[in-house]
């Protein structure tokens, strides 16, 4: 069941110049209800000329102890700049969860988690999900810079972690797409997100290699909630809404590869 | 409730608080966060007689203050409509309306024939105004002939309320509006969106992949007031206004100057429960100002 | 800087950025902000034959990312403007183009006439769209007969450069735009505002004393840029672009949709240095993106 | 000269629950220019949907050892709620000083500043102005309540003060256009600002009985420096530009009285 919520930022750090970590909870106390990776919320930020529709963002991770979301950011235009601006204490509206979410891979398939810039967002509540269902995810992350690599100590406690730096201030140097690791391994599963380009390239490496692939988008959305059919990707269905049938997609609903 | 009900054509509104086509989907999408039995009505998305794919990606521009669309009346088709959503959205305790869409007058006549015998849609609305479409929409609502000829016929096979969906790119929309009035319309629900642009400048590229989309938000709602209350002061059938309506203060504005009923777009997305709230908010006001019903704030600007 | 140079029929502009009649007075209020000489030119306020007193207060609303005004068109008459305010413009180096506007075509002719022999008076723009005065302006801009037969009368007396400014309130304006350019206009302007109407709720009265006024600011800009594109694709003089201009990037869509130049109008309220701003900004565009000439972007618009 | 500055805020005191103090130095550190009382700023909030023009506030006080200029709010509709939450060492934009001033009085004349409501904002910077001048201001000041009356302790400091409160809890009870020093004493020049009809009615009093009054008008202000027409006043020689040719108008310019 979708909320319309208050939640007040509990922590806002800057992880980079342009990356923030939002750790937001219920303004009312009450407890959040299950969420999974992959799904959204969707944020408002009040009062704002040049915020009019709402941001959507993954759910980066979904602390339930803490009873707490965060929410990884990188401020990119006017509304998310803004957002980046909040300070703990302050108040925002979400509406959430929403979407649907990664599936879960086979018993024993060997998966990989690419994630390019922060585009890794909804992967390390992903990653972190699969290793509590007993699955040993990998991660390959990239970036142009090494401090474009976020929150690396947390994915290096849930799994195996390859990185890629455009300038090779990080681990490999090159473009995501072309770490050995892909040449290397056999994966049975890839779960992806990042600037478009990147999927794509990796949808094609994956369809080449009869690899199981599953993609994040992150088309525009007014409503976030299938009302404004503004949303659609071109599947082989026809038009279909990204924010109540994706954002997650197995590629093969798509058209990207022909 | 009965100071808030208002009467468009045969129909009796619960509160003149409706939702707008293309910004509620059927319903269903708000379900989880309000209680749909508390609006006057839903009008349901753009409905036309063969399934369409709507158009391409990108379909949405943020401007100030609003956005642009350019959804094209994505949707199943009419018979789809019959087969799979009707027997779903007719157990919703509100009136459903559906919003008819054409390229052709016999598609509208066709489409609205289908609809007529629907025990649990009580009107329709008829979208000549859509700027989103090549063909059909728009073209008829910008003359005041196309529009009648189209209301006339529509109006031979339909017996329940008919609503005509104004656009506000003309000159003189009450000038369209008494044309529809004539041929029998039962209502005139105004503004569509306004046929706007947005551009990339760093990519030098349209932001809509049809250049141009119908812009809605409260940026438009000055120009939508105004257009109410120059239909008020020329027609006498009911007027339901829209345009850029995000609370019960703007809600207020559009009945005083003319709106017999109201209906909320855009704004749903920013609020999925802005609508109740504007039910309650023009409740508050009518106890403020002691207003027994409704009725008696319709066109009473005082100038 | 030869980099920004652009015509408008017989006028050379040093850069594509002036500001728009009736928010920049005649210069002198800008004149502790910026300097005057870095724009390419000003469209000095609305001037009849006759002076005005405009309208009563209240002439102002503030609206969702704009404002209605409905000022009507106060000024002391084009023979003070000769005797005291000439003398004084006329120093400024920059392009000074006069704002004309009548009740009937008789008085936009006389006032053109007087104004033609101003050796420092390179243009006039002649105002067919104000529509907040109960006679003359929108009048004659939204029908092109009469949009013609006026532009005709004023060309008979003025050679230089003529300028029309277009009503936004139309059905098709590029129609309209077609006329002017057939009965010589040098090039069209627009736009000018749209007719609005604001409400105060609570005191259930216009916020306007004169109930409907002229919306402007960036809550119009989608719609002002989607005519310029349309006027452009239909015509061959030079176009001036406004509306809701805020910054380079909003001038660069307006030059890229197809306009020679633009306008910076409300803008100037709110940052009075947003005009040369925007010079410094389209050059910083210019050199990112590698572009020679603005001429090269004009219309440019890869769609 | 006109100047558009950034300024920032060194601190911002709820007076009561709707009036606040500002205080707000410019960003740059350079030295103020001279500023007369009756002269305002135009303030520009940025990125907020509710605030699209620029909002006029009087000087309430300059004081020039701390380059700091004083505005004295009343959070009224959206635009003043929006900048009474701003804090300290938050910024915000000016175009100041704008406006003429109130005249200064003749020698040895009685002088009385009446101020309703938030209108005392500019009779502060007067007073202690006409007292630097070698005049001795009173001071009538009225509100609904007691807590409207803002900053009494530095009227006091700077005149005899007068008050009045509808409800009578401070000074006298009724409308301050009633206190009886208007009845008792015979002052030779009125200054005065608050609501409209308030300052009517002193216009009147004053003009029957023969006082030279001087009224400062808040009319709406979309520019605030003479460039869109907008904020006229009808007076005896027309329409005129509240925010060039006033603030501060004599009656006798006036259309008020006749
Ligand atoms: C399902 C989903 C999950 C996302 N998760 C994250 C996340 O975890 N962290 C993160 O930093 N970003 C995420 N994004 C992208 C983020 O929503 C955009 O960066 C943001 O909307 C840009 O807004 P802006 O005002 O800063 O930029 P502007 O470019 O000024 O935005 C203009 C308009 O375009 C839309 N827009 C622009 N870029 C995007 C984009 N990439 N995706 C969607 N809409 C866009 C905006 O929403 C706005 O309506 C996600 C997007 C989607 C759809
Ligand atoms: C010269 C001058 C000096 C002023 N000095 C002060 C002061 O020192 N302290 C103070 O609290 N207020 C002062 N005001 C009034 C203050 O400007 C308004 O209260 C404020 O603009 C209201 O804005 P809002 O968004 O809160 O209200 P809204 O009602 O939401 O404003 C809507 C629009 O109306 C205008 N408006 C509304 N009320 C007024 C008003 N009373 N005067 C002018 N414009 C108004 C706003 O500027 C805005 O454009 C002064 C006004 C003027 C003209
Ligand atoms: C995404 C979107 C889709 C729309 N689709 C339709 C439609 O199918 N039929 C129709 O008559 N109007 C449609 N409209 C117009 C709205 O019903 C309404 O007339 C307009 O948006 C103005 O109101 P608003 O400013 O409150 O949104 C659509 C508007 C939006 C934003
Ligand atoms: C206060 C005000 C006064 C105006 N007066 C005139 C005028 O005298 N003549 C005219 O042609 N346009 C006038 N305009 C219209 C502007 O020149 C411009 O066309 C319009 O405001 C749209 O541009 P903008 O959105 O940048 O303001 C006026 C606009 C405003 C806001
Ligand atoms: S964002 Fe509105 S339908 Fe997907
Ligand atoms: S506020 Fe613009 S002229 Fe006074």
């Amino acid at each position: 069941m979708k909320q319309k919520l208050d939640f007040i930022i509990n922590s806002n750090d800057a992880l980079n110049k342009q990356i923030f970590l939002l750790k937001v909870s219920p303004k009312n106390g009450a407890p959040l209800p299950d969420m999974y990776p992959g799904q959204f919320v969707h944020l408002l930020v009040h009062d704002s000329s040049s915020i009019f529709l709402r941001r959507p963002l993954s759910i980066n991770y979904f602390d339930k102890e803490k009873n707490e979301i965060w929410l990884l950011l990188l401020s990119a235009g006017g509304g998310t700049k803004r957002i980046s601006e909040m300070k703990a204490g302050e108040s925002i509206n979400l509406i959430f969860p929403l979407g649907n979410s990664f599936s879960l891979p086979k018993p024993r398939q060997k998966i990989l988690l690419i994630g390019g810039g922060v585009g890794t967002a909804p992967l390390l509540f992903l990653g972190k999900r699969l290793l509590s269902e007993g699955f040993e995810p990998e991660f390959l992350l990239g970036g142009r810079t090494a401090i474009d690599i976020s929150q690396l100590e947390h994915f290096e406690r849930t799994g195996k972690v390859y990185t890629t730096t455009e300038d090779g201030s990080l681990g490999e140097k090159g473009l995501i797409t072309h770490h050995p690791v892909l040449e290397e391994t056999k994966f049975d599963k890839i779960y992806t997100c990042g600037p478009r380009p990147m999927m794509v390239a990796i949808a094609k490496y994956a369809a080449h290699n009869e690899i199981d692939c599953e993609v994040s988008l992150e088309n525009h959305m007014p409503c976030g909630f299938g009302a404004c059919l503004c949303c659609v990707e071109k599947t082989k269905r026809g038009n279909i809404c990204v924010c109540t049938e994706g954002p997650v997609f197995n590629i093969k609903e798509l058209k990207w590869i022909d | 409730m009965d100071r808030l009900k208002v009467n468009i054509g045969k129909l009796e509104l619960r509160n003149p608080v409706m939702t707008a086509s293309g910004t509620f989907g059927y319903g269903d999408e708000f379900t989880d966060f309000i209680d749909l039995s508390r609006l006057g009505g839903i009008f349901v998305k753009g409905t036309t007689l063969e399934p369409r794919q709507g158009n391409d990606y990108p379909r949405m521009a943020e401007t100030a203050s609003g956005m642009l669309n350019s959804v094209g009346l994505q949707n199943k088709g009419v018979d789809y409509f019959l087969s799979d959503i009707y027997p779903r959205i007719k157990e919703y305790d509100t009136h459903m309306i559906v919003n008819v869409n054409g390229s052709t007058l016999e598609d509208y006549v066709a489409c609205t024939e289908a609809l007529a015998d629907l025990d649990k849609i009580p009107a329709i609305e008829l979208n000549i105004s859509c700027p989103n479409v090549k063909e059909g929409g728009m073209i008829f609502g910008i003359s005041c002939t196309s529009a009648a000829n189209l209301v006339k016929a529509v109006r031979k096979v339909y017996d329940k309320t008919l609503i005509v969906k104004l656009s506000p790119n003309v000159t003189d929309i009450a000038e369209i509006a008494l044309a529809v009035e004539a041929e029998g319309a039962d209502s005139v629900s105004l503004v569509n969106t306004f046929l706007g642009m947005a551009i990339d400048a760093e990519k030098r590229k349209p932001k809509l992949s049809t250049v141009t989309g119908g812009l809605s938000g409260p940026c438009i709602k000055p120009i939508a007031l105004r257009m109410v209350w120059q239909v008020y002061k020329a027609v006498k059938i009911p007027i339901i206004g829209m345009g850029g309506i995000s609370n019960w203060k703007d809600a207020i504005e559009f009945i005083l100057a003319g709106s017999q009923a109201i209906q909320v777009g855009t704004y749903n997305f920013i609020n999925p429960t802005v609508s109740v709230e504007i039910v309650d908010g023009i409740l508050e006001y009518m106890d403020r100002h002691n207003i027994d019903s409704i009725n008696d704030l319709v066109g009473k600007l005082d100038y």
